[in-house]
């Protein structure tokens, strides 16, 4: 699988990620005689291949770069091409906790959308583990086989993925006969209540199968819960994901004390400037006097007073130029920033579990 | 590879989950008596066989049957009715949360819990308060004592950190099962890695880490004292037990001083080699110990050895010295393209490691292959070696702090909100990504005007990134 | 009204809240010749009168001390007998942006409960605006008129407080026939929507009216929105409050190096403890000769290699000792935790605005 | 006192809110037009006599009638329905956010807005976001076009601190009005109440303040410049200008300077006094500066006098200067058991405060009455006063570090979610409750057990409470 074991340098057919600025990365299959482009040059793969992963390459003209990293299921969210809305690391990464995703877990999810979420749990579940993926539409369903494929991520090419083009709501998972049975369940579908009677089918005969119905609105959660209890489900959990993403920068620390050093030197300043008026006005006057005298005073004498104070080179224009955050400077303190843009919502997280004793429930119930 | 089964068995590692929400802890000795105090006792043959996450009900003193998921929803929900009673004239009552915190504080007992009843018995009380706090006790005190029946949980990595979280949060550095999977998840852990964890949590996030491989990966573990503390290992079964993972060749112990001295490490450790006549003559005991002394040393020479080679695929940091000192010793031993991941329960610690980051690079060689270069042509490929070795620098990019939570709620029909009160102290996660940078590059994505790649030799290439 | 000038100096019949410990607070009503009681001694009224509000007071055998504060609707909100689940500060804050309570504002409120919002509500709208708070449940009804009357707040008695005992979903909310209409409605009842239908008669003919639901389950809050928007009301809004407190703390700055130097001592000692172990063999060994020999050593020789060894004050033992939190001795850095215990949920807040545009649509639609 | 009628008037200040969701803020002057841009124009004469907040519509060209709010809801209702239709299919598609989020990059202009065309329209998209996407535009389009509307807001804390946020964020240190309302609410902001403000958010901050309290108060506005920069003032209208404040006696204000130097502050103001015959003989404009400058002594005089009395009813800071610098000079000021309130746009800042205000101690005085002493025994009280006088500190207590934000939601029908996303930077609050405290204390709520009251006299009494 492309994306399950590291390797050292870049080869020619390689998927990589190239990161192309602070979150800018973008996916690019390196193929021997292409070019890549952005607005600072030209960077030819040619000079990509043989090159270690994590590398800066430079344009040819060398005015930028971009770094090649190997592709991961999280920098793949980052750079993929967005079919639906997708969902991101922080969902993922609670639902494996919830899910219990580990290697060798069978896992069945509904529908494949992007793949975000395919390509993390085919990493995870690994070798020993499968993914049944399944696709409502027909072209979103094309481009995720060729995606999985590119990626050997399909079971027939020795990956762990298997991907069905089907609506699972009308007629439900049963895969070319097989008595399919898995872990978990990823439900990612617009109404789940209705792909969720046909999840018993699929439940552990020995074993506790777990679910998650991952919904934005409130309302589509109140009837999934529903349907899971009525198909016997139980321990049903719903939580939301809090994620915030942080950034060190640092703030410029000014005291009281500076600001009183700026009021007294524009204080100076206006004194100054006030003697200099002071002292215009007696040239001035001694000009008009020395005028009706008939003498003369050479003007560069009077404009003189003019000229610039002295000044400290920590004073006052130092306030108006722009400083740089973090220059020698000054002093400054460490502080964190949140993204001007904070996801505030992506969606409900539902979760409940099935265990083998309500098996017997419905052999009961079927007597 | 570590087993794994859904199928509770001799010596089975369990966590019992009362009705009070209290979790015990226990290893399934054969033919036990496991008592649970008022829930009752039972005998652990009987367990043996069942699947986990069931619920059992002791009905007859030491007899136990599985409830079936009918019978306990239907329990719950009689529960949750009575729960719903008292918290439906909602706001305009003392809230079912508040009843539940009050009797959470007098139960830890002392001043605050005598302080919460004086509160609720005061004069200022009014009637109906009172009723609805004895009603509360009442349900309360009725589900502990006819519930008799209990749950036996699978050990994973929720339920581990729940009941680490309980009992000693501090000796796990508070990190919550939410800060673990993301940290996997983002350090990209897969079946076949190979792992360099720093781990000061009991080795909570090494046991979590165990669970989701599988045991199919190679981890060294740098520690700080003689021994490493893996004392939450245990919690997932004795194949999880330091000494057992060490034998199956998942897990290499480092300490600090042998991280930084690895020569004078292994001169410490040597032993004089016997000769086949001498080691005749020893005694069994004498024999087995200088076997095993040979065996440690030849443990550690294989550890420093891979330590030494490097190109580790993810740094784990969970550690209580400054991270940036973890960091200055370790990131030189990843490989590129590789993610680090270091977990603080504070996001003071980590904004500064954040800001040492920005700045940290490490001169490196950067050897390239070329299709061609590989096979034959070994001269040129040292030539490129020799044009490039002191431009390169390891670096750290997409460094980010991340928050993250989870937020419960309660859903039942018609009472949709999230949880009222929940724990609160959680841990931040710093991650960044390696990568080989040229030396002179001063802008995302672009270099300075005038200083062209190789151009310059500066230290500090200090690009945010 | 006593919770809305500050004075100086606490006299006889003040009512204090007084500061008992960290978030521990309580009402005390000053009465010459009372005495107040916790587990550090006894606080007689008689030195609390005379002393400048903020003062410490320490009990008469002085074991302990408690602060003296002048009452604001803040500090009553920690300290006040819970009738009902109260209206937090963070909460009331925001419901004050929203619904733009300021000077002169006349709101309604329902029902009065234990009466938190009340208090903040009469100090904030002042004497130039008005409160009219009612409340169903008798007894809390009593307490609450009691409270107002102590607290000077009723307007019988100079105050802007005007408490009326009512089932105003059934009942509405005209009080003595007067033609009564505000600026802010503020309704904290299980069921708000039927009291919805009764606002109409209430909103100004000439401005802008506000109203806000605070219920703790999202359904009330479908039920109010819709019954809202049935009336006419526009600028539907939901909002949760998202609150946090934090303390700053001290986190220990251990490096790795430290752990370094401890694992050197480690290494000395058990090198030493090798050496005297090699030593007392040694000396066992001559021992037994010697005795052979018929000689005898002292015992104390042979236990002389077991005192400690030489220690520097800065090494094992101190790693091992009970550290205080920002002891001088070591390094910290400055830290932040939030309270083991979030309130993770208090109630959604529901907003909604009438305008006298929808009056005229209403007449329309009489006509 | 400052008038605010519901009605729009002559020269009222009005926040005009267009259906693109841009907000523009206009002051009516009389027979004026105001021009929408495309959404049309109208005459201010117009809307004077109307009531705030209802929605215009400009149905001819300069032509405005008030939508009755039916009509309003059912235009909306469309418009919602439009973007439900996108909505509903929800996690299947590329969201409605994702979409405005998109449009928005796009709107803002340069590289990021190209880059999301770019995605949009690259060739990996596939047919029907394509189609979703110019049903998206072209729902907007259609909006922008044909609903030439808008709505006529008053100002207040919520309107203009959104029209701040939106125009120049910095500025006003990205204050958001959960903030400003929560600093008030714990800083028992009353009608009445006499204030010492440290505002360095153009004043968004102190506009809020006499906002909630009709300019019923008095408040101290100490600044780091010649002149206070109070430039939001006006948003809230004329009577809301510094000018405006300081001759209704609401507003003094001091800058750094004269705090520390208030002698030589008016040293420098001072103006020789005129002969009254001087005064007859002087220019009008000469005579008009003298008085001027004789009025701008008496109240720099007063402010100095008013301020160094102290006792104020609470401190908020709002400053771009280290908080403790701005603290140790001013919290002295404050009355006893009275409130301070610091806000930081970052959490980092206001923790290092935190711990240096948990050492803040201020020697004090501390004068006691009786009802005894008060009218006829001044030289017991003397004597009391002797006792304590070194015993005794101003100190902070119940300090904490607030963080407060306010999450939306969508509520429609069968759609109720958090929206999507909101800003994401918001500022702390710390606060604090001023006390006297006796010197030897040292736990909270208890004395050191060997040091009784007034028994130490130490400067440090490190308690944290």
């Amino acid at each position: 699988m492309v994306f399950s074991k590291y390797k050292d340098f870049v080869e020619d057919g390689d998927l990589v990620v190239a990161w192309i600025g602070r979150n800018k990365l973008l996916p690019l299959k390196i193929e021997d005689g292409q070019t890549f482009h952005n607005q600072y040059g030209a960077f030819p793969h040619s000079e990509m291949i043989g090159k270690r992963y994590g590398q800066q390459i430079s344009s040819s003209a060398k005015q930028g770069f971009i770094y090649l990293l190997q592709p991961t299921p999280e920098l793949w969210t980052l750079a993929l091409p967005h079919r639906t809305q997708i969902v991101y690391t922080p969902d993922i990464s609670i639902i494996f906790e919830k899910l219990r995703i580990v290697h060798g877990t069978r896992v069945i999810e509904a529908g494949t959308g992007s793949a975000s979420m395919s390509h993390a749990l085919s990493r995870t579940v690994g070798p020993s583990g499968k993914l049944y993926s399944y696709e409502y539409h027909a072209s979103r369903y094309e481009t995720a086989l060729q995606e999985f494929r590119d990626h050997n991520m399909l079971d027939e090419i020795n990956g762990n993925t298997h991907l069905t083009h089907r609506d699972v709501c009308k007629d439900g998972f049963e895969t070319e006969g097989l008595p399919l049975k898995v872990d978990a369940i990823f439900l990612d579908l617009p109404a789940p209540w209705e792909a969720i009677p046909h999840l018993i089918k699929h439940v552990n005969r020995n074993g506790t199968t777990r679910v998650c119905c991952f919904s934005p609105c409130m309302e589509q959660i109140q009837r999934s819960a529903s349907a899971l209890q009525v198909s016997g489900w139980c321990d049903i959990e719903m939580l939301e994901v809090s994620y915030k993403q942080w950034t060190a920068r640092k703030s410029r620390v000014i005291r009281v004390d500076d600001s009183i050093d700026r009021l007294k030197e524009v204080k100076r300043h206006r004194t100054e400037g006030f003697e200099r008026r002071k002292e215009r006005q007696r040239l001035e006057k001694e000009f008009a006097e020395s005028a009706e005298n008939g003498e003369e005073l050479n003007d560069s004498q009077v404009s003189t007073p003019s000229e610039p104070p002295s000044k400290s080179p920590t004073s006052t224009e130092k306030i108006h130029k722009r400083i740089r955050e973090g220059d020698e400077e000054y002093e400054w303190s460490n502080v964190a920033r949140v993204d001007s843009n904070l996801k505030n919502h992506t969606s409900y997280l539902l979760f409940a579990v099935h265990l083998p004793s309500q098996l017997d429930n419905e052999s009961e119930s079927t007597e | 590879m570590l087993e794994s089964s859904p199928i509770i068995q001799e010596n089975s590692p369990v966590f019992i989950k009362l009705p009070s929400e209290n979790i015990r802890f226990v290893t399934l000795k054969p033919n036990n008596t496991i008592s649970l105090g008022k829930f009752g006792s039972f005998c652990t043959d009987d367990l043996f066989g069942k699947t986990y996450d069931e619920t059992f009900e002791i009905y007859e003193p030491k007899k136990i049957r599985v409830l079936k998921t009918r019978e306990v929803q239907s329990l719950e929900e009689e529960n949750k009715t009575n729960k719903e009673l008292m918290d439906c004239r909602s706001n305009q009552l003392m809230s079912q949360d508040e009843i539940e915190e009050l009797r959470k504080q007098i139960k830890e007992g002392g001043l605050r819990g005598e302080e919460a009843i004086r509160q609720l018995t005061s004069k200022s009380l009014t009637f109906d308060q009172k009723t609805q706090y004895a009603q509360a006790k009442y349900v309360n005190r009725k589900g502990e004592k006819y519930l008799q029946q209990f749950r036996a949980l699978r050990p994973c990595l929720e339920t581990v950190t729940e009941y680490m979280l309980d009992h000693d949060q501090y000796k796990i550095m508070e990190l919550t099962a939410d800060c673990s999977t993301y940290m996997m998840t983002l350090g990209n852990a897969q079946p076949g890695g190979r792992y360099l964890v720093v781990d000061e949590t009991g080795c909570l996030f090494l046991g979590s880490l165990l669970e989701r491989l599988g045991g199919d990966c190679k981890v060294t573990l740098v520690h700080p004292n003689e021994q490493p503390n893996s004392s939450c290992l245990e919690l997932w079964g004795k194949e999880y037990t330091e000494e057992s993972l060490v034998e199956k060749g998942i897990l290499r112990t480092l300490n600090w001083l042998q991280v930084i001295g690895p020569e004078e490490a292994l001169k410490d450790m040597h032993v004089d080699d016997c000769t086949e006549e001498e080691l005749n003559e020893m005694k069994l005991r004498h024999k087995k110990r200088y076997e095993s002394r040979k065996a440690s040393y030849a443990r550690l020479q294989s550890s420093l050895e891979d330590f030494e080679k490097g190109n580790f695929d993810a740094l784990f940091v969970l550690s209580n010295h400054t991270p940036m000192s973890v960091l200055n010793l370790l990131l030189p031993k990843i490989g590129s393209s590789r993610p680090v991941l270091v977990y603080s329960p504070y996001q003071q610690v980590l904004v500064d490691t954040h800001h040492e980051l920005f700045k940290w690079s490490n001169p490196c060689e950067v050897t390239e292959t070329n299709n061609e270069d590989i096979t034959n042509d070994e001269s040129s490929e040292k030539h490129e070696l020799q044009d490039t070795q002191n431009a390169w620098v390891e670096k750290l990019i997409m460094l980010d702090i991340h928050e993250i939570r989870t937020r419960p709620y309660q859903v039942l029909p018609e009472r949709t909100h999230p949880f009222m009160s929940i724990r609160g102290d959680m841990g931040y996660v710093l991650s960044g990504l390696k990568v080989l940078s040229s030396v002179c590059t001063v802008a995302a994505g672009r270099f300075p005007k005038r200083q062209k790649q190789g151009a310059g030799n500066k230290k500090k290439a200090n690009t945010r990134v």
